[in-house]
């Protein structure tokens, strides 16, 4: 039966696609930057399942190697992106994306 | 791996991810987000990267969560808008028109395919273990390394910088700063 | 001998180096005397070649010495080489001898000058110019004089720049003679185009070897030629600066604008004696030119009230008489006019110095009368010139004025018409020079009581000038005896008709006039102007026209002193009753007025309509105008800076999904 | 020694100032008298090691001198861009020109530069590092890079030091000639690839790439790219509007160099790129730059009769006299090459000149305007005779060297065609024009401004500037002959390549270029056309003098039997001279 087949690569490809697109709309909806960065995040997530899947049907360990680099590309990501944050909390009392263009061109 | 168990754990991702974006209140998303960092973990478990596992486990649920908790407390964050409240509708719409054209290349790519790999391949024995990774990150990959963790200095260094007081550097007069972000 | 040709030249630009450099350090007497002992240098050592020359057989009356290669490149050869022929000599010694009178006189009337060594330096610098002019070999080192006394009469006239009208008429002199030196520049351009060098001696072995085929060429070169004759010696077109010029001080009028430079262009015509021979074209567009100059200037010397101004008509016209010579081809009567003319009109100027130095500068003749009483000498000498000029025998006037009046009939190229137009200009001539004698010196002293008291006869260093030249004047006509009188009063051979046999190796006799006239295309009839064979030995009607022109002089004369002294109302009833003539006259065809409207006004506002029309509006427009559109265009990119985090990450994921796109196909 | 001196006195020429600009930039900005001095001594040796080079120069040769070619890079094996530095007769006298004025004009600008010297000077010396390496490279890449790096000095001169516009006008002056010179870049690599198509070797060097055959429309585009970029750089009619605000706004010693030195790099770009690299097409567009010429002359001298300001009047006043220059370069006879030569160097010694006196009364009164000034002559007499000599030097007086230019282009240009000449010489009347109005207005007539009555004469330092250019007028004026001696066979040389290049005779069909085909029955005089160094092209006769044997001069027969001097021979009657003999008369030293 269908069920116990095993799972072809497409199949992790969809799923990573799927979990990265949820984080991009994440992103561009929500205005809480805490909820951007842990959208980021969860791409982030998406791009090392779709690493180790293939480090798995490819049989090659390097995979999982770049998972390790993503993670550190993400924790450096976040440490950043946090500290700005509560730079910006400080100035100003919200927090809320919109507000900030004073960058505007 | 049967279609079976792929299908609830990478469903509980999914799940917990959709929690995450249409949570109302932030801190119930991070939770979800822990969740679906767990589910995949467990899916690196089904395609045997034990070691991946634990340090997803430990780096991303533990760490980088705990911090996300933690800005928010400090924060303290009342999730005072609504999940969807963005004011510009049209902001939803891009999103989910840019969701779906991104989703539908994904699906459209793997359609096509091509030779795409039915079946795992043969595997050693010690596939996922520390061992193997390490032997492969300090041979092959010795530079990718050396220059994370230039990223990583260069990230503590911005943080430290950005998250202190302004204004703390000595005044003329001697005297520190004021504690009050100007 | 050779050796120091060069030293002619080179003793005035001596003199200009001392008096330019430490003039202002010089007491006034050694910067002067300096600029005189100069001048009277190069007299005597042209005075020294002259007689050398006179010792030479005829045909090798020539002494030449290159000084140093000058501009040569590709064909074109030309050095600073000096030429001393009998033509040069004339005019050496008549530049040197006159011009070193003059400088004395300017001793004492330049005395009380702040600028003093200043003048003196100019001075020199036209005698070197003068002096480079006429000895030059070539025509470029011709050309280097020709435009260095065009500087010089621009200094000069301007001396006194602080008056408006002095530094306006020195820069009208400049610019005109500039339009002359354009014509002559291209002249010279197509002498070489044609004949590949500028040296005479190339240029006319060429055309005397060949007289047939160049007509066309040659014409067209002499007629370039005379256009800068006519900006340098004033006729017709180009005359308008000479009467400004009177706004320079006496002297330089005296020499710049009556004996020296003006006759620069009768030189260079007669320089070109074989050329102008060879274009029987050219040679009666002198003629006529000169005619009509004489007639034209003479009318307007008629009604003016400048003593200075006269006298610069009077030039004019003289000038007028001395192209009409050429144009009939007697160039020995042209060039021997302008020796006499030298002497008396210098002498006409200094006198008239001398009377403005009495009325302390005051140039106004109607209120001047009865001056004899004051100025005995400048009196006496002033009738001389006026004699002289008038063409009154024995005054030299007579010799050379008649002398071209009938060749103008009797030359080669010679007509009636000519005779006419120079018949009627004698008799004005005499009219109007007598009008100005009768006013200043006789008749009722009409100058104010403060001029009266200070009119005195000026001082020795001018007086003997005045005297020297008058004798020069009264004896210069000697010279060149006609054969007709000489034939009358039985004189010896040698004394006959002097000065043109002395002339005759560099500007060609009678028969050489006739042999290349005939062998030139065109032949001998162009218009009124007919090749004259038989009139040559005909006494009888020389004397019966020397006879009338005789007559109308001196029954000019006669009537001026009617007009002017028995009954002095005449002269302005008589204006009266022809108000339009006169004020034309008065106004000197308002020639100057034309000019200014016709082409000076024209000029500037072209000037302004190409700088702010064309260059500012067209050029800075298009040029400014695409600054302006860049920034127009990278305006409307601003647009999409919102400010929004959002959009951006939009922007991103947008450009991802568009590169996978590319990548998919 | 000598070998040596000849070997590397033109990388030191060009090295030098630079070396001395970065000492100048370390020292302390306060001790100005220092850094004055220094930079003054720098040019002064530069001007001195400069000038054996104009006695030790071969004038016989046509080739290049004191040459140095050291390899620079490699392109796959082969030294394509070397530094390869060399002058011949054409740019010795422009490398003369920009130490003598280098010196002249930092001399001069001790008045009137007072904020931030020490830039200044290192920026001038730089400027002059980089003139003169434009005129010794023979290297496209080498000759590029010096003409752009030229430019960046001269933009903060005029950007910093400048007057109330200098902003716009340097930015302007800037953008004109950097986009004239991308051009000439494009052009340089399709010409360094057409060579490699063809000879296979890869090589920037000027003196290899003048027989590139290529096709009628690739030279022409070629020569335009190149032309262009040398058209504004003279600057000739149509882009000229930049030179007018660049002079105004400069400083004086700024608006020296820019008239004396930078202008003249267009011309001489004309003669050594233009001509020799694209012969045929430069025949075609001849007549077209002769009439750009000629327009420009009329053009420049009409519109400085209105200017009000002096410098803008001797800046419209350069376009007309360069205009002189290019025509003569364009007429292709070898007069009218060497007047567009001599009047370069002519225009470059009597125009900074010019310059140095507006900006003398300047710092004086602070205002360029005509209008303020009159009468001065009296105040200042020295001033007011050093000012008409200059002006008379400008007007092209015989015995200045403006003369001496301007006739042999006039003459040059009526043996090309008449109808040049004619118009070409309105400039001469135009040029007294507005030089004497501008005369009249400012050293003549009454003391009409207060401020006037109280200025002072030049100083010893002011004098020790001038004099020395009107010097050098008055020696080109007076004798040329070195001067010319030294430009002539090199000027033949490229007037052999030019002249007899008709515009594109019929174009072959075959694939062969028609500069391939033509070689085959051209005359042997032009075998080769690469500037073979070491054999010249064609053995000379014994005089190195190049026989430009003007058709229209063929008129001269001795044969006819009547010496012009002797016209009263047998068949005219016999007069009561002598005959004259034929001979001629004795000749002295001819």
């Amino acid at each position: 039966m269908i069920w116990n087949a095993t799972v072809p690569f497409g199949a992790w490809a969809v799923l990573s696609g799927l979990l990265f697109t949820m984080g991009a709309a994440g992103f561009l909806v929500r205005r809480d930057p805490i909820v951007m960065f842990m959208c980021i995040e969860l791409m982030l997530n998406a791009g090392n399942l779709l690493f180790v899947a293939a480090a798995r049907y490819l049989g090659v360990v390097d995979g999982q190697v770049y998972v390790f680099f993503v993670m550190t590309v993400a924790a450096a990501e976040v440490a950043v992106g946090l500290a700005i944050i509560v730079a910006i909390f400080r100035r100003k009392t919200t927090i809320d994306v919109d507000e900030m263009s004073e960058m505007r061109g | 791996m049967t279609w079976l168990t792929f299908l609830i754990v990478s469903g509980i991702a999914v799940i917990f991810a959709g929690g995450l974006i249409f949570s109302r209140n932030a801190v119930h998303g991070a939770m979800c987000l822990v969740a679906s960092f767990c589910a995949i973990a467990t899916l690196f478990l089904l395609l045997s990267a034990e070691f991946i596992f634990v340090v997803q486990i430990a780096v991303y649920a533990g760490a980088i969560m705990v911090l996300f908790l933690f800005v928010m407390m400090l924060l303290n964050v009342q999730g005072q808008e609504g999940a969807l409240a963005g004011r510009a509708p049209g902001q939803l719409l891009v999103a989910l028109a840019l969701g779906a054209a991104l989703l539908g290349q994904a699906v459209w790519l793997v359609a096509r395919g091509g030779e795409i790999i039915s079946r795992p391949a043969r595997i050693p024995a010690g596939f996922g273990s520390p061992e193997d990774i390490g032997t492969a990150l300090f041979t092959r990959n010795l530079l990718p390394f050396e220059i994370t963790s230039l990223v990583l200095l260069a990230a503590m260094a911005g943080a430290v910088v950005l998250a202190r007081k302004a204004g703390l550097s000595p005044k003329p007069n001697g005297a520190p700063a004021g504690g009050k972000p100007e | 001998m050779r050796a120091y040709l060069w030293l002619i030249p080179l003793l005035p630009l001596l003199g200009v180096l001392i008096n330019a450099w430490f003039g202002h350090r010089l007491p006034r007497r050694v910067s002067g005397a300096v600029a005189c002992l100069v001048v009277f240098g190069s007299f005597v050592l042209g005075v020294a070649a002259l007689i050398r020359l006179i010792g030479m057989p005829p045909g090798q009356r020539i002494i030449y010495h290159k000084l140093f290669p000058w501009i040569s490149t590709g064909g074109f050869e030309s050095a600073v080489a000096l030429m001393y022929d009998p033509l040069s000599a004339v005019m050496v010694c008549v530049v040197t001898g006159v011009g070193f009178l003059i400088h004395v006189y300017s001793l004492g009337y330049m005395a009380h000058d702040p600028r003093y060594p200043r003048f003196f330096a100019y001075m020199n610098l036209f005698t070197f110019a003068m002096l480079m002019l006429v000895l030059a070999d070539n025509f470029l080192l011709m050309f280097v004089g020709w435009e260095g006394v065009g500087l010089c009469s621009y200094l000069l006239i301007g001396f006194w720049f602080e008056r408006k009208s002095a530094s306006d008429a020195g820069m009208k002199a400049f610019i005109v003679n500039r339009v002359g030196d354009f014509g002559f520049l291209l002249g010279m351009m197509f002498i070489f185009a044609v004949f590949g060098s500028l040296r005479f001696h190339d240029v006319f072995k060429q055309v005397a070897a060949d007289p047939a085929t160049l007509t066309l060429t040659v014409t067209g070169i002499c007629l370039l030629l005379f256009v800068g004759a006519t900006g340098k010696s004033a006729q017709i077109p180009l005359y308008v600066w000479l009467p400004d010029a009177m706004e320079g001080p006496t002297p330089v009028s005296a020499l710049i604008h009556a004996a020296t430079m003006v006759t620069a262009g009768v030189y260079m015509v007669a320089r070109c004696w074989i050329m102008f021979l060879n274009a029987p074209l050219a040679l009666t567009v002198v003629a006529c030119i000169g005619a009509l100059t004489a007639l034209f200037a003479a009318t307007i010397a008629l009604v003016q009230n400048d003593i200075k101004r006269v006298l610069a008509y009077s030039t004019i016209s003289q000038l007028g008489y001395m192209f009409m010579a050429c144009g009939a081809g007697v160039f020995a009567a042209g060039v021997f006019h302008l020796m006499t003319h030298a002497f008396f009109k210098a002498l006409l100027f200094l006198g008239a110095g001398s009377v403005m130095h009495a009325m302390s500068d005051d140039t106004d003749i109607r209120r001047m009368g009865g001056l004899m009483k004051w100025l005995p000498v400048t009196g006496v000498t002033f009738w001389v010139g006026t004699l002289a000029i008038s063409g009154i025998p024995p005054f030299s006037g007579f010799f050379s004025k008649d002398e071209i009046i009938w060749s103008s009939l009797a030359g080669p190229m010679g007509s009636w018409v000519f005779w006419v137009f120079g018949v009627v200009t004698a008799a004005l001539t005499a009219f109007y020079m007598a009008r100005l004698t009768f006013k200043v010196f006789h008749g009722q002293p009409r100058m104010s009581g403060e001029q009266k008291h200070h009119l005195h006869e000026s001082p020795p260093s001018m007086a003997w000038v005045l005297i020297l030249l008058a004798v020069g004047a009264s004896l210069a006509g000697f010279l060149n005896i006609p054969p007709a009188i000489a034939h009358l009063l039985h004189l010896p051979e040698r004394w006959t008709a002097a000065f043109t046999n002395f002339l005759e190796p560099s500007v060609g006799t009678h028969e050489q006039a006739v042999y290349l006239l005939e062998a030139s295309v065109g032949g001998s009839q162009i218009g009124f102007a007919k090749l004259a064979h038989g009139l040559q030995h005909n006494a009888a009607l020389e004397f019966g026209l020397m006879g009338i022109t005789l007559a109308l002089a001196a029954g000019a004369i006669l009537t001026g002193r009617w007009m002017y002294v028995s009954r002095p109302g005449t002269g302005t009833a008589l204006a009266r009753k022809l108000p339009f003539l006169f004020r034309t006259l008065q106004n000197k065809y308002y020639l100057d007025e034309f000019y200014k409207a016709v082409i000076v006004r024209p000029g500037m506002a072209l000037g302004n309509a190409l700088w702010r029309g064309f260059d500012v509006l067209v050029i800075e427009g298009i040029v400014n105008g695409i600054a302006i559109a860049t920034a127009i265009i990278s305006r409307l990119f601003r647009v999409f800076q919102t400010g929004y985090v959002r959009n951006y990450a939009a922007g991103i994921l947008a450009g991802a999904i568009l590169i996978i796109w590319v990548l998919m196909r | 020694m000598q070998e040596f001196y000849n070997r590397s006195i033109l990388t030191v020429l060009t090295f030098l100032p630079m070396v001395a600009a970065l000492l100048i930039l370390l020292m302390p900005r306060g001790a100005v008298i220092a850094i004055r001095g220094f930079a003054l001594a720098a040019a002064l040796v530069n001007l001195a090691l400069s000038v054996p080079l104009f006695f030790l120069f071969r004038s016989a040769e046509a080739g290049m001198q004191f040459e140095l070619q050291v390899p620079w890079v490699y392109l796959s094996g082969q030294p394509a861009i070397t530094y390869h530095v060399g002058i011949d007769g054409i740019s010795l006298f422009m490398v003369l020109l920009t130490t003598f004025l280098s010196a002249i004009a930092i001399a001069g600008s001790f008045g009137g530069i007072r904020t931030r010297e020490r830039e200044y000077y290192a920026l001038m010396l730089f400027l002059e590092a980089g003139m003169a390496g434009v005129f010794v490279a023979l290297d496209l890449v080498l000759f590029y890079t010096f003409w752009e790096a030229m430019l960046i000095p001269m933009y903060f001169i005029i950007g910093v030091w400048g007057g109330q516009r200098r902003i716009y006008a340097a930015v302007k002056f800037f953008l004109y000639t950097m986009i004239g010179s991308l051009l000439m870049l494009v052009a340089i690599l399709v010409l360094v690839w057409l060579n490699y198509q063809h000879t296979g070797v890869r090589t920037f060097d000027i003196l290899q790439l003048s027989a590139v055959p290529m096709t009628r429309a690739a030279q022409n585009l070629l020569f335009l790219a190149f032309g262009l970029a040398f058209a504004i750089k003279v600057p000739m009619f149509p882009f000229h509007t930049w030179l007018p605000d660049a002079h105004v706004e400069a400083p004086t010693a700024g608006s020296v160099i820019l008239a004396g030195v930078l202008l003249k790099m267009g011309t001489y770009g004309f003669l050594r790129f233009c001509l020799p690299l694209f012969p045929e097409a430069s025949a075609a567009f001849a007549p077209l730059l002769i009439a750009l010429a000629i327009i420009g002359i009329i053009y420049g001298a009409l519109v400085a009769l209105v200017q009000p300001d002096m410098k803008k009047l001797v800046a419209y006043s350069s376009v007309s006299h360069l205009g002189v220059a290019v025509l003569g370069i364009f007429v292709f006879t070898l007069q009218g090459m060497m007047g567009g030569m001599v009047q370069m160097i002519s225009h470059g010694l009597s125009t900074g000149a010019l310059f140095l006196c507006v900006g003398m009364i300047y710092e004086r009164r602070h205002t360029r305007e005509i209008s303020e000034f009159g009468g001065i002559w009296a105040v200042m007499p020295k001033y007011g005779a050093l000012l008409i000599m200059v002006t008379l030097a400008s007007i092209g007086l015989p015995f200045m060297s403006g003369f001496v230019g301007e006739w042999l282009v006039f003459l040059g240009s009526w043996l090309a065609n008449p109808w040049y000449a004619v118009f070409a010489a309105t400039g001469v009347i135009l040029s007294a024009c507005y030089m004497l109005w501008m005369i009249q207005r400012v050293l003549q007539g009454e003391i009409t401004h207060e401020q006037n009555r109280g200025l002072k004469d030049l100083n010893l330092r002011e004098m020790a500037v001038l004099v020395p250019l009107v010097a050098g007028t008055i020696w080109i004026g007076v004798y040329p002959k070195p001067v010319l001696d030294r430009i002539e066979p090199s000027l033949a040389r490229i007037q052999e390549i030019v002249a007899p290049a008709q515009p594109f005779a019929e174009d072959p069909a075959g694939p062969m270029s028609f500069r391939g085909v033509r070689d085959e029955e051209s005359p042997p005089a032009r075998t080769s056309q690469t500037y073979e160094r070491q054999v010249v092209v064609q053995p000379r006769d014994s005089s190195h003098r190049v026989r430009n044997d003007n058709p229209a001069a063929h008129r001269v027969r001795n044969d006819s039997p009547m010496s012009f001097r002797g016209v009263r021979d047998e068949e005219s009657p016999p007069a009561q001279t002598s005959g004259a003999p034929n001979n001629a008369p004795q000749e002295s030293g001819r």
